[in-house]
Parts: structure tokens; sequence; C-alpha cells
């Protein structure tokens, strides 16, 4: 059966051909035939995952790998690489996660996009795109292949956040997006160029998980360290992190269901999951993860103080998404893998729920103000409120998202939440720790400012829309009620031993990462081993190389093993739990405080302090420091290099470098003087060094 | 007196078949052509079927030649691998200019004619030769055959002002770089006393010392400069913007890839044949000249508003890329050359044949940018063939161009040349944003005014359906292609 | 008297070329040419390249130059325009770069010692059977080939200007 | 060996550095084309002293066909030049500048 792995990416391209080739015919005919391929494509992918899934489970934990090698892809001498797949805990999890919810989305946006004319197919085409290549990224048993589908969906991403370019707003956020994640691709491409050249150096060609991860030891500690800092700056593109998160809130201009499954759930996962995937990789280099933890952190407290003054509900969303990949990170930064894909998982259940909750509400508001010609905004919460009643299983829903985002405990956020945190604290970062634990209280506080702006109080909608007001379809509310039910018990798969639990994902992805301790050390025994085989054969610096590896490896398996002495005060993690949770709950306090007790409070604070105010509106500034550090100055020395001839380079686009380059263009493009000898010169002018260089060289 | 005795040569046809093939083509066309009865303002596509149908002749039997490894006619063709992979490459551009000139001349009734199929035809022997050669003195008739018909070629909207002086201008300076390269072929004869590559490069072995005389050197940084010249590497690359903007728009398809590959191919063969030795010694300077060719060609190429000279900037830097190939020097760089010549040809050719469909009834082009705006939706087929080819220049995967890019850059790390590597990825990283440009116009701008496209020919939809299956075979299953390449290149005669 | 054929010839080569470049009358540089063709002719005489002298005063001196003037002619051209437009600094910085490519080439050019490869023909066997002769043999054996492409290349260089200049409506 | 054979060398550079200063100097396509004929003029120097001196044939049948060439070029050169002052009454080269930058 493992071998039919290759129909669960085959199926939402089978879609992507249908919709895609004959999707405008088909529209015409019968609008429903579009969504129905595009859903059943998916929903086949999702069932056979499970099936695969559940045959995963039923062998012992040491022998759940299989790969699948599908046909050649790429040789070229030394390098071989395959089409093929890798089936085993960590990727059939997140594949379990990806269709699921992504089956969900699909039918979700039969609802919302339905109304689109003519551009229904293009919508669902993109959709199922993107379902492929996900799954490409995720199944992948090589980095070429995952790099692939990392491309892939960086396309989708691009195409959907600019779905609806017919504004420029979108068509620039789209633009946004793809700029600011090639910057981040660039690092990737070098990264894995690194990995792979200096494991050549070791004879080790390729590029494929299980070829690479059992010779990593091999790699110099600095190496390491900037393979994985690499890899990382790939990640801070695709996952929005310090300082590349920028194009994520702007990419809230495509429509909901796509924020819902590529800018919450599951793409922006994508850095989680690779950074898991390359677990023994990191685990070489205390230093970047360092690094990856420090980021994951500021950006999770960053992030949420943006959003606790934030207006627009997606907004909010978007910068709370921003944050809890911080967190995620952070997870992965202390070496707790496990803990992190736990997080991502209830992520996406609870994310997608709050953004396809969030969609409800807008479509209500749009209908709502397009009733009564009113151009108000359908996505400002100011214009909001009192929807309890309107839109009330959206109402429930909504809420149960928001209890579990906000670490309440019982519900899914909760336990992951915890996990990291404890996790966090367990390995000796106290000031992260507390980090996190701080941004835990904002990020209760904003989602219950949201939840109570929007849902409570009385509705603030203009002339009179809120007669106009009601709950969604069928297909947007069903998706809505089986999310709230996965947000609500989906933590029950991960309670912690403390809790009486016995931490079933860590178990589960054991085989994959789960480095623990112990296990550590014994690999790096075994790598000890495998360098000593490689002294016998290598030359003298090599041998120096494997042994300083090997000695890294021992000190911070040494150094995780000491932490984790901690690990069985029970009363400590009691304790830390208890905090998070009053932390938590404050939040929630002062939520209720200023959005439904004195609401006149927020007014007054934001005038008493009205620069913490406009900083934190304004987003920390980051998208004007950005123009003010890259654009302008770039700007103003070109313009007074090259006045009144920049019209032509740049559309007026906010790329800082394009417009160096285009300067730079400008000046280089004046020699190609269009006269036919001065050509002449430069090809005698050519022959001249041409020869001169010739000649130094017989010399020397 | 008595006589001497005439020794008659031995005529192996299979060596030179494909060349034969369409030789006969372009003679039956130019003949056919006289007969031809023509209604006044029509245009016919006669003489253009009996040109796809020899170039199909003749694209099979290059396929058929492969695995041949013979040298015929006293040393002057080199029947190998090499050159019947450069022979496809040249059919594949021949067909597909055919394809789109057959739509093209209805708007352009001037490349109606006998003469036009003629001369693309006779261009193509002489770059196919340009592939086989075995001696410099048939390399330059071959070059020569090519030039003069694409002179000719870029100057055949007669009556248009720019086309005029693209022709002219290719003209003047291809004549002065001839004389470069013939000097520089006068000096490598002088060092080693033979013009045949095989017996050079032999020479070259046998006598050491040689290697580094004044009189090589020379040559060398002479010949460097000629097909430096036909490859448009910097600094002779000055010519290309002009030429590519003026000719014809399918001429400018044509010449971007079929001139390139061929001059590659004549490149690759003396230099890495003949001159091997001299590897060493040209690493530095060629390291140079690759780097500054495509960052050039990639800077200017932002500032461009014209399409077609756009993708001439750009064509500029795909011979950096190229070159990055050439630098590596391997016989892993030397495939990718092969590689990223056919891959190119697919691209190159599709996009060129985009912009030809958009030909205005006067004869004129579209060729502004901003002429494309929101054809993206208007037209989906056309806009989608143009995403496509697009995304494989700036070597986005699942396109051809991702592969390329990917053998190029990585023979390049193999041989230690990492940060060549390094800038090559910075390069397309650059080059993303004017591709991407492309297609931003066509599908996310309104238009300015109305530009319609004429209704295109089942030719060109062939065309541009073979190209873009083309990128994507090659982006997605490179494998076999791949390894015809590196099989192309190991039997490539020494 | 080689020695003196070939300073007085060779001299008259770079003293008529230089007149090409410096005729302001068109007619006139190609006048000089010609001049120039034929002491180069004189040349391949004194090495022993009849054929070739003999081609390069019919093809060249002939066929291209006659073929030249009757261009210059028809278009009747004498004087060449914009003389007075300021010479351009390109051309300045060509000039400089051409003299030093001049001492270039001449370093690479001029140098005794070289040991290049012999063959396949020796003036023996020129004496025995005639340049001719030896040089025909040659052509349609070891040269057919290029033989042929030629006459592709004339082919095409023949439609090509026909197809140019060929009045169109 | 020749005779003399610097000298003939030295004299082929001479005449291929006239030839190309007046091919980048002169404004005039007629006369520009003739200076690149004195350069191949030059080359063919070149190549009939090193045919000599090696003894071999190549050099000569090189100059053969680089007459060819010159035939060839020349009739499509000068076709060309008459497009030119068809279009514009002139064949100064400088007057060709369309397309720059």
């Amino acid at each position: 059966m493992f071998d039919k792995v290759w129909l669960i990416p085959i199926f939402p391209i089978i879609g992507v051909l249908i919709n895609g080739l004959l999707g405008r015919r088909i529209e015409e005919i019968n609008k429903d035939i579009v969504h129905w391929v595009a859903c059943v494509a998916v929903g086949l992918s999702f069932v056979l995952t499970c099936v695969l899934f559940f045959q995963m489970l039923g062998l012992p934990p040491d022998q759940r790998l299989y790969e699948f090698t599908w046909f050649d892809w790429i040789s070229g001498g030394v390098l071989h690489t395959y089409v093929a797949y890798q089936i085993d805990p960590l990727s059939m999890m997140m594949c379990m996660f990806v269709t699921g919810v992504g089956f969900l989305i699909h039918v979700y946006s039969i609802g919302y996009m339905y109304h689109e004319e003519g551009r229904y197919y293009r919508f669902f085409t993109y959709l199922n795109l993107f379902m492929f290549s996900m799954i490409n990224l995720i199944l992948a048993n090589n980095y070429l292949l995952l790099f692939l589908g990392w491309e892939g969906v960086g396309l989708c991403s691009y195409l959907l956040i600019g779905f609806w370019f017919s504004e420029e707003a979108n068509a620039i956020a789209g633009k946004k997006a793809f700029i600011t994640n090639r910057v981040g691709d660039f690092g990737f491409i070098l990264g894995l160029l690194l990995l792979y050249t200096q494991l050549g150096a070791h004879g080790v060609w390729s590029l494929q998980f299980s070829e690479v991860f059992p010779h990593v030891h091999l790699l110099s500690p600095s190496m390491a360290t900037a393979i994985c800092l690499l890899l990382f700056v790939g990640c801070t593109a695709k996952s929005a992190q310090i300082p590349l998160y920028v194009w994520l809130p702007d990419a809230m201009a495509g429509p909901t269901p796509v924020s819902a499954l590529i800018h919450a759930a599951t793409m922006v996962t994508s850095g989680v999951y690779m950074i898991a995937r390359s677990n023994i990789l990191y685990s070489l280099s205390p230093f970047a993860m360092g690094v990856v933890a420090t980021f994951g952190a500021l950006t999770a407290i960053f992030a949420a103080s943006i959003g606790l003054v934030q207006n627009d509900i997606k907004k909010v969303l978007a910068y709370s998404t921003v944050s809890q990949l911080g967190y995620m990170f952070l997870g992965l930064g202390v070496g707790a893998f496990a803990a992190g894909m736990f997080h991502v998982l209830t992520h996406a259940f609870f994310k997608a729920l709050l953004f396809l909750g969030s969609g409800s509400v807008i479509h209500a508001m749009h209908h709502g103000l397009h009733k009564v010609h009113s151009h108000a905004d359908a996505q400002d919460m100011r214009n909001m409120g009192g929807l309890k009643d309107k839109t009330p299983i959206t109402y429930v829903t909504f809420l149960i998202a928001t209890l579990a985002i906000a670490g309440i405990p019982g519900f899914s956020g909760f336990f992951s939440k915890d996990e990291i945190l404890w996790q966090t604290y367990a390995h000796g970062h106290f000031v992260l720790w507390l980090i996190g634990a701080v941004a835990a209280g904002m990020t209760a506080f904003y989602m219950f400012r949201l939840v109570f702006m929007t849902f409570f109080n009385e509705c603030r909608a203009p002339d009179g829309a809120a007669e106009h007001l009601h709950e969604s379809p069928k297909s947007m509310t069903v998706p809505l009620m089986i999310l709230a039910f996965l947000a609500a018990v989906g933590g029950y798969l991960g309670v912690p031993k403390a809790l009486g639990g016995n931490n079933r994902i860590e178990h589960f992805l054991e085989p994959v990462m789960g480095l623990g301790p112990e296990k550590l050390l014994k690999k790096a025994g075994a790598a000890m081993a495998g360098g000593a085989h490689h002294l016998a054969e290598a030359a003298h610096g090599a041998a120096e190389h494997a042994a300083a590896a090997g000695h890294a490896v021992a000190g911070h398996a040494a150094a995780m093993a000491e932490h984790a002495g901690a690990h069985h005060s029970l009363f400590a993690e009691y304790l830390l739990m208890g905090i998070s949770v009053a932390i938590a709950l404050i939040g929630i306090f002062i939520a209720y405080t200023m959005y439904i007790r004195k609401r006149e409070l927020p007014a007054k604070l934001a005038e008493s302090f009205p620069f913490l105010y406009r900083l934190l509106l304004n987003k920390w500034y980051v998208d004007e420091l950005y123009e003010l550090v890259v654009i302008k100055p770039i700007h103003g020395f070109s313009q007074l290099l090259w006045k009144g001839v920049d019209v032509a380079i740049v559309d007026g686009t906010v790329n800082g470098v394009a417009r160096v380059v285009g300067w730079f263009s400008g000046v280089i493009r004046y020699l190609q003087s269009g006269y036919v000898q001065s050509y002449a010169v430069s090809v005698v002018l050519g022959t001249v060094v041409l020869i001169i260089y010739y000649f130094i060289k017989a010399l020397s | 007196m008595e006589m001497l005795e005439f020794v008659v040569p031995a005529l192996n046809v299979k060596a030179i078949l494909p060349q034969l093939i369409l030789s006969l083509t372009a003679l039956t066309v130019l003949l056919v052509d006289v007969f031809a009865d023509r209604e006044a303002g029509k245009t016919s596509a006669a003489n253009g079927l009996i040109a796809v149908v020899g170039v199909v002749a003749a694209l099979f039997s290059a396929l058929l030649t492969i695995g041949m490894r013979e040298s015929a006619y006293s040393g002057m063709v080199l029947a190998d691998g090499f050159s019947s992979f450069i022979s496809v490459i040249i059919c594949v551009v021949a067909l597909l200019t055919v394809l789109s000139s057959i739509n093209y001349q209805r708007s352009c009734p001037a490349l109606d004619s006998g003469e036009y199929y003629c001369l693309l035809l006779f261009a193509a022997v002489g770059m196919m030769f340009m592939g086989a050669a075995g001696n410099l003195l048939l390399l330059f008739l071959a070059l020569e055959t090519m030039s003069i018909s694409i002179y000719v070629l870029a100057g055949f909207r007669s009556t248009d002002a720019k086309s005029i002086e693209s022709a002219l201008k290719y003209f003047l300076l291809g004549a002065f770089a001839s004389g470069f390269l013939l000097f520089g072929f006068a000096l490598l004869y002088g060092a080693t006393g033979t013009m045949d590559v095989v017996k050079i490069g032999a020479f070259l072995t046998a006598h050491p010392e040689v290697i580094h005389s004044r009189l090589l050197l020379g040559g060398v940084a002479l010949m460097t400069v000629g097909f430096g010249f036909k490859m448009a590497m910097f600094p002779f690359h000055m010519w290309t913007p002009d030429v590519y903007e003026g000719a014809p728009t399918v001429v400018t398809g044509f010449m971007a890839t079929g001139v390139k590959a061929a001059a590659f191919a004549a490149f690759m063969r003396v230099f890495f044949i003949a001159l091997g030795h001299l590897q060493v010694d040209w690493t530095a300077i060629m390291w140079l000249a690759a780097f500054l060719t495509m960052t050039i060609g990639n800077v200017v190429a932002l500032s461009q508003t014209n399409i077609k000279r756009m993708l001439a900037y750009s064509s500029i830097a795909h011979a950096g890329y190229l070159l990055v190939g050439f630098v590596a020097g391997t016989k892993m760089g030397q495939a990718a050359i092969l590689f990223y010549l056919l891959s190119y040809a697919f691209t190159n050719l599709g996009a060129f044949g985009v912009i030809a469909l958009l030909a205005k009834k006067d004869g004129g082009e579209y060729t502004e940018l901003k002429d494309f705006a929101g054809l993206g939706f208007k037209y989906p087929g056309m806009g989608l063939a143009m995403a496509v080819f697009m995304f494989s220049m700036a070597g986005i995967p699942p396109a051809s161009g991702f592969m390329g890019k990917f053998y190029l850059f990585s023979s390049a790390i193999k041989s230690g040349f990492v940060w060549l590597a390094i800038f090559g990825v910075i390069n397309s990283v650059i080059s993303l944003y004017y591709y991407l440009r492309v297609t931003v116009v066509m599908y996310f701008q309104e238009a300015e005014e109305e530009v319609v496209m004429p209704k295109a020919s089942p030719a060109i939809v062939v065309g541009l359906v073979l190209a873009a299956l083309g990128v994507l075979q090659m982006g997605i299953l490179p494998s076999y292609l791949w390894d015809l390449a590196q099989f192309s290149i190991k039997t490539m005669i020494m | 008297m080689e020695l003196i054929m070939l300073l007085l010839c060779g001299g008259f080569a770079i003293v008529t070329s230089l007149m090409v470049i410096f005729a302001k009358n068109t007619i006139h540089s190609a006048l000089w040419m010609v001049a120039s063709f034929f002491f180069m002719a004189v040349l391949y005489l004194l090495l022993r390249a009849e054929f070739i002298a003999i081609l390069q005063i019919i093809v060249y001196a002939g066929a291209i130059m006659m073929f030249i003037i009757y261009a210059i002619m028809m278009l009747n051209i004498r004087q060449e325009e914009g003389e007075k437009a300021p010479v351009r600094k390109s051309k300045v910085v060509g000039v400089v770069a051409l003299l030093v490519l001049f001492l270039e080439l001449l370093v690479v050019a001029v140098n005794k010692g070289v040991l290049a490869m012999h063959g396949p023909i020796t003036d023996q066997l020129m004496q025995k059977y005639g340049q001719i002769a030896v040089l025909s043999n040659f052509l349609f054996s070891d040269y057919l080939l290029a033989f042929e492409l030629a006459s592709i290349l004339l082919t095409a260089g023949v439609v090509g200007a026909v197809v140019l200049a060929k009045q169109k409506q | 060996m020749v005779a003399y054979q610097n000298l003939y060398m030295a004299l082929a550079v001479v005449l291929f550095i006239i030839g190309a200063i007046g091919a980048i100097t002169r404004r005039n396509a007629i006369v520009v084309f003739m200076c690149i004929e004195i350069m191949l003029g030059a080359v063919n120097l070149l190549f009939i002293t090193f045919s000599r001196a090696n003894q071999s044939l190549d050099g000569i049948f090189m100059v053969l066909f680089v007459m060819a060439v010159a035939a060839a070029e020349a009739a499509v050169g000068l076709a060309i030049f008459i497009l030119m002052y068809r279009k514009k009454g002139t064949i100064n080269v400088e007057s060709f500048n369309l397309m720059k930058w």
C-alpha cells in the first residue's frame, strides 16, 4: 500500500489540469462541477493519507520509515535526485492535517467564493496547485524536491494574494510577498549549495535526507552553523519571522480562505517543518539553535504587541499568526522539536478556524453593508459588535478557537504552547521563557479584545446595516464546526506527562527526531565511531574536522542532559503552568475591563500614552523603517546622481535594491551609444585586455 | 610534366546528412517559389510548409546519427555525439522559427518569399557545420555562411529604418570581428602548422613548449574575441541589443538561440579539443567575462521598456550563465552548456513567438512592454505561454531554465568556482524582477490602448505548444536529455 | 633582391592603405585600394603563391573593387558627409587602443623559432607538378566539403543581395 | 623557413591596424567596408607567410576561401548600403542611430 503514496500528490494535480485547462468551459456549463472536481481531488488525497497513516500506526515504531522512489528526476555526475517520497511519522502527521484542513477549506471556499464570476475555476485551480506543491514539500525525501515544493507554494501564495488584482494594493501585496520570499529563498539556495558541496567534500554527493543526516557529523561545526543559518534565512521569509515577516500582514489582501489555508495553517509552517526535518543537522550547531530560538521569541512578542491595537480583524489574526509562528521557532530553537510540531498541529486547527470564522463575519458584514449601500470597511472591527446573536454558530466556534489560542486549560492551544514554554524553561532559557509568557498574556488580551469588539455590545454598523446581518451558508458553517471540534480536543493528542498524559506526539515523532539526551549521546557515540572509521581512511586534516564535530556533539549532548535533569521536577512544571494560565487570565480580564466594562478606557489609555499607542498602531514603524533605511537613501542618492531619468527604472515599487540596480543599469546603458563604431572600439579594447592578460599569464 | 594522381575522396553522406537535407530543402524552397502563383494581397504558407518538412526530416536524421563517432572528409567534419546534439538544437531552433514565421509573414509580407526560408535554412546549415567542423577552415566558412544569411535576414523588412540599421550594424561589426577571428586562426596556424582541430590538440600534447609561445597565446586571445562576438560575451556584446531590436521578431529569436548555440559549439570544440592544454590559463579571464557578461546583461535589462531589447540584454545574461559552464570546464560543465542551449532554444523562441503574435496590420510590431498590458486575461493561452517562458528564463522550477542553471552552477561548484555560482544565483534573482514584470504587466495592468491580436495560424500554435512542452519536459523530467548531453560530450572526438 | 622588392612593395602597400583612409574623396579611396591590392599581389608572388596572386588581382582588384566603385558611382557619393561634425571621444579612445594593439600584435607576430608541424606539401612537390595542379588536386579531394560549403555561402550571398536590393513597392 | 618572415608578419600587422583604424574612424559605410577588406588582406598575407613557412597547404586554401567570403560579403554589404541610401539618402554610419540604450 505504501507504494501508492504517489497518488497523494497526483489527485490535486489532476484537479489542476482539469480546472486549469477546461475550467473556463466547465464554469460556463455548470459552476458546481468546478468545486466538485477540486474538493474531490483533495478529499481523495486526504482519505489516502489517512489510510497510509493508520497502516503506518500498525507498524512498530522503529519500522515506520518507507521510501518510495517514483522516477529518476535529475542525475548529474555524482548527483542523483529522484522524485521520491518518504513516509514517516513526521511527514504523515503533517500531510494528514494539511490535506484535512485543506479539504475543509476547499469546502468552505465554495460558499465564500461562489459569487466570483469567471474566475471561480481559477481560484480552485490555484488552491489545488497549492495542495500539490505543499504535499510535495512535505513528502519529499530530499532537499531538492522539498525546495521545488517550497517554490511552488510560494508561487501559489503569490497568485492567490493577488487574486483580486484589479485593486492595486492587492497586486502590490502579492509582489511584496514574492520578492520578500525570494530574498529568503536566496539564503535557502545558498544553504543547500553549501550543504551539498561540504558534504561532497566528504564524498557524500547527495541531498537525500537518508543520505545527508547520517553524515552531517562530518561537517565542521562552523560549517554546520553556516548551513543552518542560511536555511533559517529561508524560513524567516517563508514562515514570517523577524526581519522578513513584513509580507504576511499584507498578504491578508487575498481571499479569506486563502489566508486561512496558506497564510495561517499550512504554508507558513513549512519553515518549521523544514527545521524539524533537519533537526539532526541543527543539533550540531548550538549557536544556530540559539539564533532560531531568539528570533522566534522576539517575533512572538513583537508581533503580539502590534496585534494589541490593530482594528482590522484580519490584520489582528495575521499578527497573531506571526506571533504563534514565533512560538514554534522558539520550541525548535530550544531543541523541543516535537513540541514545535505539536504546536504546528494545534495552531493549524484553531488558526484556520479563526480565519474562517473571521471570513464568515466579513461575509456577513459585506452582505449587510452591501444591502444599505454603505462603503464602510467590512473588516474594521469598529464597525462590528453584537454579532453574537446574528451569527451564533460563528460566534461559538470562534470563541472556542479564541480559548484555544489564549491557552485556557482544556483547549488544544494550552497543551502545545505550554509544552514549548516548559521546554524553554527546562533547557535553561529563562529570559526566552519570560518573553514567551508575556507574549502569551498579550495573545489572550488581543484575542479577547477581538471577540469582545466583534461579537459583544451593540452593533456599530452604519445606516441600519445591522438588520441585514445573518449567518453564512452551510458549506461555510460545517467546516467551522468540524474545526471547532478539532481545536477543542486536538490537544489531547499530546497531553504532557505532568498532566497524566503520555506525550503521545513526542513518542510518535521520536523515530524522526526525539533526540532526547540519552539518544543524542548514543548517536554521538555512533557518530564518533563513524568518524573513527573515516579517520582510518581520510587524511589528517579531515580527521581533525571529524574529531571537532564529534566534540561539539558530545558537548552539546552533555549540556542537554544537564538541563534534562530538571525534567523531573514536577513542581516546577505545575508552577510554570499555573503562571502562564494566570497571565492569560489576566490578559482576558484586562480585555474584559477595557472593552465591556469601561469602554472609555482604551481611548483614555491611547491619549495618555500617545507615543506607545502610535508606535504599536503603526506596527513599530517597521515598514517605514525599511523605507527609511533601505529605500530612501538609495532613492535620494540615485536622484542626486541621475535626475529626471529614473522614470524608466522601476514602476514605483517599494524595492530598494531594484532602485540601486536600476540606477547602475542606467549608467551602463549610457555606453550603449548606438554608434556602430563605438561598439567596434569596445571590441578593440577587449582585445587589448585579452592579449595583455595572456601575456601576463604566460610570463608567470 | 607528369600528372599528380587524383584520389577520389570518400563521400560519407551519413556524416553530413542533416546539413545535406537542409541545403536541398533550401534550394527546393527557392525554386518552388519561382513558380508560385500568389493571389494579390494573400500570403502563402507553402514555402513554410516545405521548410517544416525539410527541418523535421533533418531533425530525424540528426537523431539517427546520434552514436556516430567518426571523422569524415579528411577531418573536416567530426560526426560525433557533440555535433549530433548541436544539430538537434539547430533543428529545433529552425523548426520553431519557421513555424512562427508562417504566422508572422501574414503581417509582414516581406517574409513571404522563398528567399526568406532559403536563407533561414542556409543559416541553419552554417550553424550545424559550426558544430561539426573539425577544421578551422570549414569552421570559418560555416560561420560566414551563417553570418551572411543572417545579415540579410536582419534587414529583411527593408522598408523599416530599424531593420536596415540592424542589418548595417550587424554586418559591419560582424565583418570587423571576423577579421579578428581570422587573425587568431592565422596565428594558431602559424604556431602549430595545421588547421585541423584534433591535430592541433595532438601537436600541443607532443610539443608542450609551444603552448606558451607568444604566437599561440595571441591566437587564443584573438579567437576569443571572434567567438565572443558571436556569443555576445562582454565586452563584445554591444551589437546585441541594437541588432535584436531592429530585426524582424522571428529572426531575432532565431539569432538569439541559433547563433548562440552555434558559436558556443564552435568555441567549445576549438578551446576544449584543440586548446585543452591552455585551460588553466584562460580560467581567470573567462571567470571575469562570465561574471561581467551576466551581470551587465541583467542589470541593463532592468531598465528596458522595449521587450525585444529587454530580451536582447537577457540573452547577454544567458551567455554569461553559459560561460559559467565553460569556466567549470569539466565534462559536466560542457554537458550543462549543451543542456542549457537546448533549454534556452525552447524558452527564448517561445517568448519571441509570443511577441511575434502581436504584429500590427501595417507590418509594424508591438514591442513596448506597455503594449502587453492586460493581454494575459484577454488571450489566456498566450498569457499562459508567456508566463511559462518568462518563468523558465528566470529559472523558476519546474521550468527548464531552472534545471539548466542548476546543472551549470553545480558544475561550477564542483570545479571549485563557488563564488561564480553564487554570483550566478544572485543574478538570476535580479533577473526575476524584469521577467516577472512582463507577467505582472500582462495580468495586473490595464491596457492604455486597445491591442488586438490577429488570429493566430495553426502553425504558431503548434510551435508554441511544442516550445512549452519542451520547457516543461526539460524542467520536470530532465534526466533523459541530460544523459544525452553527457553522452554527447563523452563521445566527442578528442 | 627579394628584400628590396619586399621593402618596396611593403612600403607601397602601407602608403596606399593609408591613402585609402585619408583620401577625402570616396572614389579616390577605392582607387588607392586597388593599388594596395596590386602591391599585395606582388608580395604573394614573392612568397611563391602565384595562384593566389593571380586571384588577388582578378577577384579582389578586378571584381570586388569594380563592384564597390560601381556602387559608389551609382549612389553618387563623392564627399564624406558630416565632416564638420566633432570627432567623438570613443574614436580617439579607439585609435589609441589600436596603437596599443599594434604593439601587442608586433610582439606576438615577430618572433623566431616557432616549431610547427610541416606538411602536407613541400616546395619540391610544387616544383614538380606545378602549383595549380597541386592546389586543384587537393581542392577536390581533401577540401571538397569546404568547396561545397563555399558554394552555399556564395548562393546565400547572391540571394541575399538580390532580395535586399530589389525595389519594393 | 621563409626569408624575412618577420618582415612579412610585421607588414601584416601594420596593414591590419591601418584597416582597423580606418574602420573605426571613417564615416562613410563603403569606406568602412573597404577598410575591413584591408584587414582581411592583411590576414591573407599572414596566412600565406605561414603556409610557406610551415610548408602546408591549409593557409593557401584559407586565403582562397577568404576571398570567396569577401566577395559574398561585398555583395550583401553593398545591398545593405543601397538600402541605407534609399531610406535616408546617405550612407554615413553615424546617421544610423535610431536604436540605443
